[in-house]
């Protein structure tokens, strides 16, 4: 029997949806799928109409969703349709119809804070960096998801290296790179010599500003480390190619999602991860490494429990 | 009919027709102008004239006929070719960039240029020159924007003449002069024509085509009816061709019942768009079933008092009064409803909506009174009614009272403005240019109407530049300059001369008889 | 203290340069048509097409100089259909240009998946940006050289350009032309100066330069294409032109105050302030400066003395004229 | 008559114009333009489902339309009806989850804020522009971006409700404006809608206020000179306008979302202004236009399930259309005014 997919989603181009895309194009040659793209646009009017579109016909097996906006439509179309498999991504809601992937993008920021923290205290000693003892993130919009990310990025700063300082900014869009670069610009005019980006295209200007201004970034989402090689120092990577793969693989395997289950993607399933870029990997010394070592295995095993704004 | 030349023809239009949709604005009009001659062209409104002009000047392409210029035959598919063939044209609106200056606007579309670049000092010194040679004084540093009128005159010469035109052609060119300035430019005009140049000139004012024309050609309905040497005619005969019938411009005959007083001005002051002060300190009053008129080189404030006086524009100090009321610094719908109606100088722009319907132009400033309109929705079937009375009345010659207002001729704009004003229930009126650019005929019976209007009793406030029209009408004439009243003179014995000083600024020396006597 | 001196340093001036850049270039564009007297609200889709095919023009020669032709001749397209509709078709040019602005805005999206497969941004795929140019000698000159050296080469066409248009509208033909047609058509008119040819050539000009702009901001701000990177510039640039009056000197003016309150609001995030709040400063800023200005407008004796003082020096005196529905009845 | 009829036909010569050209870019992204053509017509009206959707669509773009009809008729161009109508959803969604109320009352308490709201939004441009002529196009538009941000704020920073959700906790069922059908999400505000547009069209027509009204925006000195106070009448013309551009997000808000969140209403505000102008101001004729345009939006949203052809080919479409209809009523108009001074854009 053939297997249908559908994904739908307003951020198939940033990375995270990337991500997913990978994935689902990969299920697509190698497990024989057939794989749907929706994009949702941003127009809230619109949601439920289109959830309405997939979920009418019952053609589709499994349905990803991605976004904290399409959260209502989402419940109310899988209320609907309870025989079509709804799987969101990226959080746990309480409707008991739904599917959940959760990444805990926190952990993996949490690393990030960690090892922009333990760099900029070692300031000058490094190739490119400051004395400012600064550090720096830049988010798109200020929304629960991106402060996720930022809750963690500070904790894992404040609780490595706790006399850096964090400037966090919010460029206010996802899709304005000169906004991003701009607002780097003024970080590393203020001290911080590293900058953490959670901001999809506008981030991509974060990481060429660290190319221009000959400091460091931190990739998000996806292997960054080639937009700015040298400069990005490490990526934060949700691996949801492999998460969206394997979910499609059950499937068509034959084992039913139990609705209501919550699949998590952390650092101790490695479903997320902190990727030392290679081309900048020689410049961290090795205490800081075994010290990110450290923290990931704190958290892996609860000892650190990292805060969110998702749940 | 066209007249055997004595010396080359200059001019020859052969058999032009031209038409806009089905309406012939031209037809089979022969018109052959001398070298070295004053020809004037006169017509009713809609006759014609101007689109003749614009036909030689190459504006319009004539739909039929030929224009033969020196004796060559000629197609003029645009301007540039009509002053490569040596004619200008000075339009009836002068078209002037007010923020360039003088000489920039002179040598506009056809600059100096060093290396590429405008060379002001060149442009500068050529308009001097030029304005010495023609006896056409400008400063050519200043902004036209801040010019008067007659002044912009001169500059839509000079643009003619530094194209270096032969053949000049004015249209109504002294629409908006005072006698003096006329005058001046008379005296430019036959310069010209000793100089060897060609002039063609039309107006309405038949005085000053018998002045100045060496011939004169007639144009009813599109066609050229007479074309004869000036001096072979009289005022009244051309009043016959233009029209069809004889026209009288005497002074009309006065009926002593003046009332009591109505509009009291005292000491006004006011200041204009630019914040230049337009009035400094005017009084008079104006007593019912009284004309008084105001004469004056616009620009002198006549504008700014008519607004002042409707509302329209604020006082800086001084008082209003309307049957005794103090109405300063009310807004124009509370003077409006005190009982002052206006009819304005500038009808396009204030008189009328072009776009809208002659009944939705004669509803404005009484919607929301009844009949007009009962608890705020309007009464169309009253409307329409007054619409097609009114229509009658004042001899609007109009498709219906639906047609847009701009569909109509400008004669008949104004009438629509007056069938407004005058049906109001208003005690004053102030009557600014009534019969600007309107033909004899209309104007004719535009008088008739203010003359009706001022026996029925009303108080009427009457600004003209027009100085025979004043005379005509009026018990009493101020004249305005620089923003006062430079002195009253009685509408019984008017001395053109006296009032031509007072409009430049001049005090006469006092001849007791004539001033103040009311 | 420590706050200000974070916030107010030479990084803040150069960030300044930066941000004014952009749409500097994009407003100097929009004044010829401001000039011309069409009131051009596509300001922002040509800016990105602009930035769209410049970046498409990089990655298919490898040559950032032919992206940026690439840039300008897409902008030039869309100026020209804009001219085409708003001065031969006598179109609304507020419908034609929002319109523009939505089809740029869906072309660039459909071309980006229909190219590469995907939406929200393009980079990689060999895109190079232009050089940043470092002037000789800058190190002598302090904080100066600092300030003057290291932008890309249309940030210096941007500040290059104001000079040139003062030049070129008060002793240029077509400058004078530009003018006249906007101030006074009828004068033109009666001149034998083509209206229509004048206002092609408007727009045009604006559209190179709002080309420019957009190249500018994909291939010298950053290095990239992103949907609807224009993010408003272009709206700005028509706020700008409206108080500037299409004026360079007072367009340059306002885009360094835009670009000011941009850099500075950018830093005064780091202060603890909410995002939405501050990055809804640079509008207040453009609000409060366009009530300010008419306000100001208001007082006699300003008004007074201006209007005198115009006389004496003979400069020009900016009174906006009402456009009134007709000019007919000019005594 | 025959004049309307022609105009009707030329506006759908254009539209074929458009869509011919549409076809072409269709065919540039590898897919059937008579797919999409059916894909369009069937998302648009293909089952009373679809038919409503469309009318969802339709509302806001038909009420956002209206203010600006009504900016038009006084010569004024209200561009911030975005503005509005999120200033309106935003209030109306507080009022809406502050209060606990009777339920009609609620509601209509309700909507009155989000009214009062988009009147607040204006008012400032409003009273510079009847004060000191400050242009209004810009000043709106500006303040577009402003509403979206401070709107965001208040919902991000101040009101959010728990969970990962950027938007306010939802309105109690007391405030909700009633849906029409069992079956869809269409309310009572096409009803209102609808309503407003007959109501202003009759009263611009046929009311002395909307004579006065109608007269400004044609030619304003005309109206001073009538003894129309232009100031007070300039103000109340765009407190109007943005009363009706609150409303618009009142009705999306009590009506639809029963809630605001960011990206609430992107581009009615816009769509409203072009739907209009196509209208050439008139209420009625927006009723049209804007049905028109929900119909495209509301068809594409079957087109990225059903085709290879994204929503973005539908703005072009629409865009191009447009753009064919704009050029369209002026060759029109063209043969009328010849003269070149009249074609100058009035600030
Ligand atoms: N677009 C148009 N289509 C048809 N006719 C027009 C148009 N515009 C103007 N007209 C005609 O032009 C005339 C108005 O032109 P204009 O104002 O020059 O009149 P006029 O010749 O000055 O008349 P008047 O003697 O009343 O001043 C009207 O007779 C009208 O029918
Ligand atoms: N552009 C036009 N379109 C249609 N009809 C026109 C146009 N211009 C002029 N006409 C018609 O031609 C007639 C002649 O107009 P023209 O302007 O030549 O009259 P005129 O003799 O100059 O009148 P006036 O003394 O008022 O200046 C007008 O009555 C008008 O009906
Ligand atoms: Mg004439
Ligand atoms: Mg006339």
């Amino acid at each position: 029997k053939d297997v249908n997919v559908a994904a739908i989603s307003g951020y198939f181009s940033q990375g995270f949806g990337v991500a997913i895309v990978e994935g689902l194009k990969k299920a697509e040659k190698d497990l024989g799928v057939k794989v749907k793209l929706v994009d949702t646009g941003n127009r809230a009017l619109d949601y439920e109409e289109q959830f309405n579109n997939l979920a009418k016909g019952g053609e589709y097996d499994i349905v990803f969703v991605m976004g904290w906006e399409l959260v209502d439509a989402l419940q109310k179309t899988a209320e609907a349709y309870p025989n079509t498999k709804f799987v969101f991504i990226d959080g746990v809601l309480d409707s008991k119809h739904v599917v959940y992937a959760n990444f805990a993008q926190n952990e993996g920021s949490f690393l990030a804070g960690a090892l922009a923290g333990l760099m900029a205290e070692k300031g000058s000693d490094i190739d490119g960096l400051g004395d400012g003892k600064a550090i720096g993130f830049v988010g798109g919009r200020d929304i629960p998801v991106i402060r996720d990310f930022m809750v963690g990025y500070e904790q894992g700063a404040k609780t490595a290296a706790p006399d850096v300082r964090l400037d966090a900014v919010f460029a206010g869009t996802f899709d304005d790179p000169a906004k991003g670069s701009e607002l780097t610009m003024a970080l590393y005019g203020q001290g911080s010599d590293i900058v953490y980006n959670v901001a999809g295209p506008t981030g991509e200007g974060v990481l060429q500003a660290s190319a221009a201004a000959g400091k460091y970034s931190i990739g998000v989402d996806v292997n960054q480390c080639n937009v700015a090689p040298g400069h990005v120092m490490a990526s934060m990577l949700k691996n949801a190619n492999v998460a969206v793969f394997d979910l499609v693989k059950d499937v068509v395997d034959g084992k039913t999602l139990e609705p209501g289950s919550v699949h998590t993607a952390n650092l101790k399933t490695g479903g997320v991860e902190l990727l030392l870029c290679p081309d900048v990997a020689d410049k961290i010394p090795a205490d800081v490494k075994a010290k990110l070592e450290e923290l990931k295995a704190d958290i892996a095993s609860g000892k650190i429990k990292v805060a969110t704004t998702t749940q | 009919m066209s007249v055997t030349p004595a010396t080359p023809l200059a001019i020859e239009l052969k058999s032009i027709t031209k038409r806009f949709g089905a309406f012939v604005a031209n037809e089979d009009v022969n018109l052959a102008v001398e070298s070295g001659k004053i020809h004037a062209i006169i017509g009713e409104n809609g006759a014609g004239k101007t689109t003749l002009m614009n036909v030689l000047f190459g504006l319009l392409q004539p739909d039929e006929g030929e224009i033969w210029i020196d004796g060559e035959k000629k197609s003029l598919p645009n301007p540039a070719a009509a002053i490569a063939a040596g004619i200008g044209m000075v339009h009836q609106h002068f078209k002037l960039v007010p923020s360039l200056t003088v000489a920039e606007n002179v040598f506009l579309g056809m600059e100096i240029r060093k290396g590429g670049l405008i060379d002001h000092a060149a442009q500068i010194k050529k308009t001097a020159e030029l304005s010495k040679q023609f006896g056409l004084q400008v400063d050519p540093n200043e902004r036209v924007g801040l010019l008067s009128v007659g002044i912009e005159q001169r500059i839509e010469i000079l643009k003619v003449l530094v194209r270096g035109a032969r053949i000049i052609i004015l249209d109504e060119p002294t629409a908006v002069l005072t006698p003096q300035e006329s005058r001046e430019l008379f005296q430019t005009l036959r310069g010209f024509v000793a100089q060897g140049m060609t002039v063609i000139f039309i107006s309405h004012h038949l005085e000053e085509v018998m002045e100045v024309s060496d011939t004169v050609s007639v144009l009813r309905l599109g066609k050229n009816v007479a074309s004869r040497p000036t001096a072979e005619l009289t005022k009244s005969d051309l009043v016959q061709l233009m029209v069809g019938r004889l026209v009288s411009f005497d002074r009309l005959p006065r009926t002593p019942t003046i009332g009591k007083t109505v509009l009291e001005v005292e000491d006004l002051w006011c200041r204009d768009e630019r914040q230049l002060q337009a009035l400094r300190g005017v009084s008079f009053g104006v007593k019912a079933g009284e004309i008084v008129g105001i004469a004056g080189v616009a620009g002198n404030g006549q504008t700014e008092l008519a607004e002042v006086l409707s509302g329209l524009r604020p006082s800086s100090h001084g008082s209003l009064k309307l049957n005794g009321r103090t109405i300063t610094g009310l807004s124009a719908r509370d003077i409006r409803a005190a009982g002052v109606g206006h009819v304005p100088g500038d009808r396009l722009v204030r008189g009328v909506d072009r776009n809208a319907s002659i009944s939705m132009n004669l509803l404005m400033g009484r919607q929301d009174q009844s009949p007009w309109s009962t608890h705020g929705i309007i009464n169309r079937r009253y409307l329409l009614e007054q619409t097609q009375a009114l229509i009658k009345r004042f001899d609007i010659r109009t498709r219906g009272p639906e047609s847009p207002a701009k569909s109509l001729s400008g004669g008949n704009i104004q009438k629509i403005v007056l069938a407004r004003e005058f049906t109001g229930s208003a005690d004053c009126l102030l009557i600014d240019q009534p019969t600007r650019g309107v033909d004899i005929g209309a104007q004719e019976q535009i008088h008739g109407e203010i003359m009706r209007q001022r026996d029925a009793g009303k108080a009427i406030l009457l600004i003209s530049v027009q100085l025979d029209e004043l005379i005509r009408l009026a018990d009493r004439i101020l004249v305005m300059f620089g923003g006062t009243i430079m002195g009253e003179i009685s509408g019984d014995r008017v001395d053109e001369e006296e009032i031509g000083m007072l409009m430049a600024g001049v005090v006469p020396e006092p001849r007791p008889n004539q001033v103040g006597a009311a | 203290m420590e706050v200000l001196e974070r916030l107010l340093n030479i990084s803040l001036v150069i960030a300044t340069i930066r941000t004014t850049a952009p749409i500097l270039l994009v407003a100097l564009g929009g004044s010829f048509t401001t000039k011309a007297g069409i009131f051009n609200i596509g300001l922002e889709g040509q800016m990105l097409v602009g930035a769209f095919f410049a970046v498409i023009g990089t990655i298919a020669t490898g040559s950032p100089w032919l992206g940026v032709l690439c840039g300008v001749a897409a902008a030039l397209t869309l100026a020209l259909i804009f001219a085409l509709l708003v001065v031969s078709f006598k179109a609304n040019e507020v419908v034609v240009g929002l319109a523009l602005n939505i089809l740029a805005g869906g072309l660039t999206v459909s071309l980006m998946k229909a190219i590469f497969g995907t939406r929200g941004s393009i980079f990689g795929h060999g895109l190079v940006g232009l050089p940043a140019l470092k002037l000789p000698n800058v190190k002598d000159l302090g904080w100066f050289g600092q300030m003057i050296s290291g932008y890309t080469p249309l940030v210096y066409a941007a500040f290059i350009l104001v000079p040139v248009l003062i030049l070129f509208y008060n002793r240029s033909r077509l400058g004078l032309y530009i003018r006249v047609v906007g101030e006074k058509p009828e004068a033109a008119e009666a001149l034998g100066i083509s209206i229509t040819r004048i206002r092609y050539i408007s727009s045009l000009l604006c559209g190179l330069l709002a080309g420019l702009a957009g190249a500018h901001l994909a291939l010298g701000y950053t290095t990239m294409f992103t949907e609807n990177m224009s993010s408003g510039r272009g709206f700005m640039a028509v706020a700008i032109l409206i108080f500037s009056n299409g004026d360079p000197l007072k367009i340059l003016l306002g885009c360094l105050l835009f670009g000011f309150s941009d850099a500075l609001s950018l830093r005064l995030q780091t202060l603890g302030i909410s995002s939405y709040l501050v990055l809804a400063v640079p509008y207040l800023v453009a609000l409060i400066g366009l009530f300010a200005l008419s306000y100001r407008s208001r007082p006699r004796l300003i008004q007074e003395t201006l209007a005198s003082m115009g006389r004496v020096l003979s400069v020009k005196s900016n009174t906006i004229k009402p456009a009134t529905a007709t000019d007919a009845s000019k005594p | 008559m025959s004049d309307r009829f022609d105009s009707l036909l030329g506006q759908g010569l254009a539209i074929l114009f458009a869509l011919g050209l549409g076809a072409l870019v269709i065919l540039t992204v590898d897919e059937s333009p008579m797919k999409v053509l059916v894909t369009l017509l069937n998302g648009a009206f293909g089952s009373p489902e679809r038919i409503a959707g469309t009318l969802l669509q339709t509302t806001p773009i038909l009420i956002c339309g209206i203010a600006a009809c009504i900016s038009f008729r006084g010569g004024l161009f209200n561009i911030g009806i975005e503005g509005q109508l999120f200033m309106g959803g935003f209030w109306a969604t507080w009022v809406g989850f502050s209060f606990n109320l009777p339920p009609i009352l609620h509601m209509l308490l309700a909507m009155s804020a989000a009214v009062i709201a988009g009147m607040a939004w204006i008012a400032i441009p409003a009273f510079f522009r009847a004060r000191y002529k400050t242009n209004e196009v810009v000043s709106t538009i500006l303040a577009n971006y402003v509403a979206v941000l401070i709107t965001s704020y208040l919902t991000i920073n101040i009101f959010k409700r728990s969970g990962g959700q950027s938007e306010t906790p939802p309105i109690f069922e007391s405030a909700y404006l009633p849906e029409l059908f069992s079956f869809s999400r269409l309310n009572w505000g096409l009803i209102i809608g609808l309503a407003l547009a007959i109501g202003v069209y009759l009263f611009f027509t046929r009311t002395s206020r909307g004579y006065a009204v109608t007269e400004m925006g044609a030619n304003p000195k005309f109206a001073e000179y009538g003894g129309i106070d232009i100031r007070k009448q300039v103000f109340l013309v765009l407190i109007a306008s943005g009363a009706v551009g609150g409303l618009a997000g009142g009705v999306e808000a009590l009506g639809v979302h029963h809630r605001f969140m960011e990206g609430f209403a992107p581009g009615f505000g816009f769509d409203g202004v072009i739907a209009a102008l196509l209208a050439n101001g008139n209420p009625i004729g927006t009723i049209f236009t804007a049905l028109f345009f929900g119909a495209l939006r509301s068809g594409s949203l079957l087109l990225e399930v059903d085709t290879t052809a994204s929503r973005e080919i539908i703005t072009v479409i629409q865009a191009l259309i447009i753009l064919a209809v704009s050029a369209q009523i002026t060759i029109r108009r063209k043969a009328s005014d010849s003269t070149a001074g009249e074609r100058r854009w009035k600030f």
